[in-house]
């Protein structure tokens, strides 16, 4: 029988799903290997769980979400985090060091509505609640890392992704080094590579989208960014506290736990 | 001149697989007759290349062989990737076989002088093929005394060849493990693997020891043999790295100016002394 | 010796009728750097350049290249022979030197690399005198420089004005043979010779390599690696730059769906974290110092050269720079041999 | 005795997010009729409160994984305009490019993953794959062009990097835009076909009268810039916005609803761009729209699924004329090579589902202090339930599952983007 795979939606922008839209020209392919059995963004013909591999996307912020979480996480046989979003609470996790007060104001009636719709206005990443088997990072994570990621569920090993730096593979396309040839401040060398050096390879610093690699010297890129591109403290925490200041690698750097 | 792409490998068929502990299997492999490179003699502490197309490729020393039957064991502990996907495979299937490759076991430095072999846990692998030899070349070598130890009794491999390997003419077997779980019949020792040191009889003139184990155990094992009075050319130790390769080539086994793949993976310590990252 | 001395506005020519021959290769501008790219005509190449971004190893052992493929039915394929003879123009003293070193982990041996040998059989090199000295560059020290000793096809060095072409093989006799200049007098070579003197007295760098296997080794708890590992971004800018370093990675990889895919190779850096790592998590240089440490070490000290007994350089650098150039935590192995040294 | 007719729809597939659809019916008389969103909120303009206007735009595309080049494009207008940047001819092109490749990936989504499964009675266009073969390759082929041309010219196919404030951080070259080319022609044939298609199928018979805002320039058929205009008569810049279009909250979504000022809700997207731009459509785009019969004003909105379908051959069009008038004479820029100084910016663009309004105010070290943005969705979605409500008597005639299936038709038609309606600030 083939395995059930699940598309899952929490909270997030839906760019992780449209990457895995992406793969379309391997989605009848892959069809042949798995049942779709759950993703509502693309069909109507959605079935209960359990799910054999369950994609997640989007972050944990409301009690609903965390009960379907864990939901999923009891019948998976491989849960996988799909983007930053479930990985590290992405951009949106900057909100978990804005008050609660000022992101109530959002909502004129925010009691009232709170009432019916909960939400913990903090977002946290799956991993702060259930296991996870694998995260996919990136924002959104290069669709060849969905395929791996499918193909690895598939054989029943752990697919390659890369947990070095984005410098790898920034080098590997022979750029010229934005941060040691022009002195500005690219996250590169903190960052996860999958990327293909997106950023760097286009004239632009990265700025950190694929979250921490697997040995991130946060503090020494700090004190290059304050002493080689002269950036302030403030915005080196704006640069930490940004698609995963929440991580520990870089929650010093982000300006402290919260 | 066409030369030979060093990364091809043979393909090769399980012949069959026993289980030695909860996640360690022996199995058997035949290569086939012509084969270019497999014919080869195989020397004991030697390694190959094993890989499952699509999956990826790993180290993993024989520890039997027959030529005449153009077959070898190899005894695998199920930690990832390749190993569990040797381990799905079952009887009659294929996998992707290159080498031997790396200087072995000193047989040949050995032969007329006592061996002290000691091993710990996956350890005995590689050592298997040297008790063999010992045993069908009795006269060529003098004593043989193995140490062995692992977590728990369930996790010595070769359970089965104990009684055979002492009664080999003038072997000694000691076993001991760390700890003996609840209504588990047991009366060896108890503890690490040098906890049996002083139960040597082997003196350290004019033999050899073989060693093989995680590199803390080989760390401490080392010492006591020092300060026994072996000397550090006689202690041989088989080590075991990242190899991507096997032929020197792709970096991943270097200590300090060593391959661990070209030149070991059995050193004799005096070799090693001294060098980076080593003996954690 | 022949040689012959060549206008230098005589060199377009001579490139593009190398160019029926070759797919020529040479540095080209990138920004503010500089990189070995493919190149129709001689001005599109920067003859003054510093150093190129990757170095030329890229094109004998690619960042990624295909071991072979297969099917799963077992079927496997060699990848086809590599592309049409190319000629790297103008390629420095110390680049070339590392490819010599190269030479005797992949060419010689008991398993050569079959796509290395062949390539390395089919690219003519066109060697360039350093008649400048960069600010990261100590080739000297290392013996690698400012002018290769042999293993070009060509060598060229600029005489103001002028080029003197030296063959160093059959085919750069080829070579020398299309180019339209006169032949070179021993007063040519004596320029030659001065050029290279006053090159050696610009280098703001130099090493000592005195007992340096010995002294790393003697070396290897010294807190100054500790120190590094604090510094240190393992980012792999200097492994991924340097031009003898030569680690990769092998890996499978199936198409979808799934019943063929290949087997490659992919640069590796010791620098990484994931270079050592081994089953269930075990690494033997978990700690960015081990590795900043393995770096330094097997790039001066503890053997490099005398690893690959074939390679008759002092150490295993060559002393091209690109590693403290493109560091950006400034991590600088010359500064880290002084401290060494307690100087 | 009257007769109670619930529709409840509790996970609305096929849509981007997440929400439900509520329908109820006693007697004559429509008690209710809701589109409930239970997508979280996610507060983006209470975090980019702090963040440095030159990230706005990366911070923004974030809203939404399937409009983020128009997210961009209207944070990087927005913060232009209140620094008091006019951006290049160039730069202006190349914007409008990405987001016509934008519209035409989202459009052949919706058209043809999202809307058409419905009129063949599927679940997904996966299982139209074997009877329909040539479609479905054609609309993934379709959708392709879109998120390669993103990709090749913005670095990423889904939030793209190399849009900044002032420029863009790489250039395309010559043979990006030939090669882009190339690619919008192949899939023109299919464009004009699809018109066709869309236009045979069998669409509600259904129209409810309202206004419709759209962007307008007088020049050419407006996506990025222009005046708000409207089937009532509302003609502002976007700095009037606020004066004009006023949101309210209800208790039982995350998402606000917007309504003009004194009138009532409205609809944007499509169908009220190719209302009220009839006459700037390409001309193959105008000669296909007449001969699937769409007149406009066309007031029935599941007529949308058509004016996408128009749309996308427009698209086609107006990117391969913007690309044949480049000249790629201004370089690249940097991510931060501009000057900073207080002020307040506004725009208005065009995202494939309807208008978006962005609107920030920095300091004078360029950090922002307010956000404010709007979404298509959150602009229609007050238009939606009036649908329902209106839509819901003719219900009663309907078996239950097909009543259902109405309803979800016609929010699909609005092809509503739900995790972009659900961030929405009112600025004070
Ligand atoms: C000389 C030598 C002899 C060995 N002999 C045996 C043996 O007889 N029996 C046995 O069970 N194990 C042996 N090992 C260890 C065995 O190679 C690893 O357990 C195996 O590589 C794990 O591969 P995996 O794909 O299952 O693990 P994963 O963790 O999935 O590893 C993926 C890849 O990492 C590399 N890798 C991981 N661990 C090691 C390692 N320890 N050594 C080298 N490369 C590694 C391999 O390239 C492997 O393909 C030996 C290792 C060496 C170096
Ligand atoms: S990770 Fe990025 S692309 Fe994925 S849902 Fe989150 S914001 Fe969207
Ligand atoms: S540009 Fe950035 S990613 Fe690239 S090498 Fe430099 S620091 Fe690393
Ligand atoms: S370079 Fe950095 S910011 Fe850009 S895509 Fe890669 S990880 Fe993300």
């Amino acid at each position: 029988m083939k395995p059930k795979l699940a598309v899952v939606k929490m909270t997030g922008c839906a760019g992780c799903q449209m990457e895995v839209l992406r793969i379309e020209d391997k989605l009848l392919d892959l069809t042949g290997a798995v049942e779709i059995a759950y993703f509502y963004m693309a069909t109507s013909a959605n079935r209960h769980g359990p799910y054999d591999i369950v994609l997640v996307e989007g972050s944990v912020s409301t009690p609903r979400e965390l009960r379907e979480l864990k939901e999923l996480r009891d019948g998976a046989k491989l849960l996988i985090a799909l983007g930053d979003c479930a990985c590290s609470g992405c951009l949106p996790s900057i909100v978990n060091w804005v008050p609660p007060e000022e992101s109530a104001k959002v909502y004129e009636r925010f009691l009232e509505i709170h009432s019916r719709k909960e939400s913990f206005q903090r977002v946290s990443p799956l991993s702060a609640h259930v296991r996870v088997d694998l995260e996919l990072r990136g924002c959104p994570p290069n669709r060849d890392a969905i395929l791996e990621a499918l193909k690895g569920a598939l054989l029943g090993i752990r697919p390659f992704l890369r947990e070095h730096p984005v410098c790898v593979e920034c080098k590997l396309k022979e750029n010229a080094c934005l941060l040691v040839c022009e002195g500005r401040p690219c996250m590169g060398p903190v960052t996860a590579a999958g990327c293909g050096a997106a950023c760097p390879s286009n004239g632009r610093v990265c700025e950190g989208c694929y979250g921490p690699m697997s040995d991130a010297n946060a503090s020494s890129l700090a004190e290059i960014f304050a002493r080689r591109c002269g950036l302030s403290q403030e915005d080196i925490v704006r640069k930490f506290r940004k698609y995963a200041g929440l991580m520990p690698a870089f929650s010093k750097e982000a300006g402290g736990k919260i | 001149m066409r030369l030979e792409n060093p990364y091809l490998a043979e393909e090769c068929v399980i012949k069959g697989s026993r289980r030695q502990t909860p996640d360690v299997y022996t199995y058997a492999i035949s290569y086939p007759r012509g084969s270019r490179r497999l014919r080869t003699p195989f020397m004991p502490g030697q390694f190959i290349m094993i890989s499952v197309l699509g999956i990826g490729e790993a180290p993993f020393s024989f520890s039997a062989w027959d030529d005449e039957k153009a077959i070898f064991e190899t005894t695998i502990r199920t930690v990832g990737n390749v190993t569990s996907a040797i381990m799905r495979r079952g009887e009659g299937q294929r996998i992707w076989v290159r080498g031997p490759y790396g200087r072995g076991w000193p047989m040949e430095e050995a032969r007329g002088k006592d061996i002290l072999i000691v091993a710990g846990g996956i350890g005995m692998a590689p050592l298997r093929p040297v008790i063999e030899m010992v045993a069908r070349n009795r006269r060529s070598y003098g004593g043989l005394e193995i140490l062995y130890g692992a977590k728990t009794p369930e996790d010595l491999l070769f359970a089965d060849e104990f009684d055979s390997w002492r009664s080999i003419p003038g072997a000694e077997l000691l076993l001991t493990v760390d700890s003996v779980p609840r209504g588990t019949k047991w009366d060896h020792g108890v503890g690490v693997v040098t906890t049996l040191f002083d139960k040597i009889r082997t003196e350290p003139n004019d033999s050899i020891v073989m060693m093989c184990g995680p590199e803390i155990m080989m760390k401490f094992a080392v010492k006591g043999l020092l300060a026994m009075g072996f000397r550090p050319e006689d202690i041989y130790l088989s080590l075991e790295r990242r190899m991507e390769c096997g032929v020197a080539q792709c970096g991943h086994c270097q200590i300090g100016p060593k391959f661990v793949c070209k030149d070991g993976p059995v050193f004799p310590y005096s070799e090693l002394r001294g060098l980076p990252d080593l003996l954690a | 010796m022949r040689g012959m001395v060549v206008p230098k506005d005589s060199l377009g020519e001579l490139v593009s009728k190398l160019s029926d021959r070759y797919k020529i290769f040479g540095p080209k501008r990138k920004g503010t750097e500089w990189i070995f790219g493919e190149v129709e005509s001689a001005d599109e190449m920067d003859l003054r350049y510093s150093t190129t971004i990757l170095p030329p190893r890229k094109f004998f052992l690619p960042t990624s290249e295909r071991l072979f493929s297969f099917r799963m039915d077992g079927r496997v394929e060699e990848p086809e022979e590599p592309d049409i003879p190319a000629l790297i123009f103008g390629i420095h003293s110390c680049d070339l030197n590392a490819l010599l070193l190269l030479d005797a982990v992949f060419s010689s041996g008991q398993f050569p690399l079959p796509s290395y040998v062949k390539r390395r059989e089919r690219t003519a090199l066109v060697a360039l005198t350093c008649t400048e000295v960069g600010d990261h560059c100590f080739c000297e020290s290392m013996g690698t420089g400012p002018s290769p000793a042999g293993g070009y096809d060509v060598l060229l060095t600029d005489l103001e004005g002028e080029y003197l072409m030296e063959s160093g093989s059959r085919r750069g006799d080829e070579i020398l043979a299309l180019a339209r200049g006169r032949e070179a007098s021993k007063g040519d070579f004596d320029r030659k010779a001065e050029a290279i003197e006053r090159a050696k007295s610009k280098f703001k760098r130099r090493v000592d390599l005195r007992d340096i296997d010995e002294l790393f080794l003697k070396n290897l708890d010294n807190p100054i690696w500790e120190r590094l590992g604090e510094k240190d971004l393992a980012c792999g800018l200097c492994v991924n730059s340097c031009p003898t370093c030569f680690c990769f990675d092998v890996r499978d990889k199936l198409d979808f769906p799934m019943d063929s895919g290949v087997r490659y190779k992919e640069w590796d850096a010791c620098v990484l974290l994931e270079f050592s790592q081994v089953a269930l998590g075990g690494n033997f240089r978990r700690d960015r110092s081990a590795r900043i440490r393995q770096f330094i070490g097997h790039n001066l000290g503890w053997g490099g050269a005398s690893q690959f007994r074939e390679f008759r350089g002092k150490a295993k650098c060559v002393g091209c720079g690109r590693c403290i150039r493109y560091c950006p935590a400034g991590i600088d192995l010359t500064e880290v041999l002084k401290e060494l040294r307690g100087a | 005795m009257s007769e109670v007719m619930e529709i409840r729809v509790d996970y609305v597939a096929r849509v981007e997010g997440q929400a439900e659809i509520l329908v109820k019916v006693v007697g004559d008389r429509v008690e209710e009729a809701k589109l409930a969103v239970f997508e979280p909120p996610r507060f983006f303009e209470a975090f980019m409160v702090g963040r440095k206007c030159g990230e706005a735009h990366e911070i923004a595309s974030r809203i939404c994984g399937i409009c983020h080049v128009p997210h961009q494009v209207a944070a990087l207008e927005a913060v232009e305009d209140g620094l008091g940047i006019e951006p290049d001819e160039q730069t202006r092109a190349l914007r409008k490019l990405l987001n016509y490749a934008n519209h035409i990936s989202s459009h052949a989504l919706s058209v043809y993953f999202l809307s058409v499964p419905d009129y063949f009675g599927k679940p997904d266009v996966i299982s139209m794959a074997s009877e329909h073969p040539d479609l479905v390759r054609n609309a993934i082929r379709l959708k392709k062009v879109g998120d390669d041309i993103t990709e090749r010219f913005g670095g990423r196919a889904i939030h793209p990097v190399t849009l900044v404030v002032n420029g863009f951080t790489r250039i395309p070259t010559k043979a990006d835009l030939e090669w882009a080319k190339k690619e919008l022609l192949n899939v023109k044939g299919f464009a004009m076909e699809g018109v066709d298609f869309i236009a045979g199928l069998d669409v509600p018979d259904f129209e409810r009268k309202c206004e419709h805002i759209a962007l307008s320039q007088p020049d050419q058929y407006a996506i990025n810039e222009g005046r708000l205009i409207s089937t009532e008569g509302l003609d502002i810049p976007p700095r009037e916005y606020r004066d004009h279009i006023e949101e309210t909250h209800t208790d039982y979504s995350w998402t606000k609803r917007s309504i003009v000022r004194g009138r009532d809700s409205f609809l944007v997207g499509p169908l009220a761009r190719v209302n009220l731009n009839f006459d700037r459509l390409s001309d193959d785009a105008k000669e296909a729209a007449r001969r699937s019969g769409f007149k406009p004003p066309v007031f029935n909105p599941f007529m949308a699924v058509l004016a996408r379908a128009i749309e996308l051959v427009n698209a086609i069009d107006d990117s391969v004329s913007i690309i044949e008038n480049l000249k790629l004479d201004k370089g690249p820029v940097r991510e931060d090579s501009f000057e900073v100084k207080a002020g307040e910016g506004f725009a208005i663009v065009e995202a494939p589902r309807g208008i978006l309004y962005h609107n920030y105010a920095f300091d004078a070290r360029g950090i922002i202090q307010k956000a404010d943005v709007v979404t298509p969705t959150a602009h229609n979605s007050r238009n939606i339930e009036r649908d329902l409500e209106a839509l819901a008597p003719k219900l009663r005639d309907l078996s239950p599952e097909e009543a259902v299936l109405m309803c979800e038709m016609l929010v699909r038609a609005y092809d509503p983007c739900i995790s972009c309606s659900v961030h929405l600030l009112n600025a004070k």
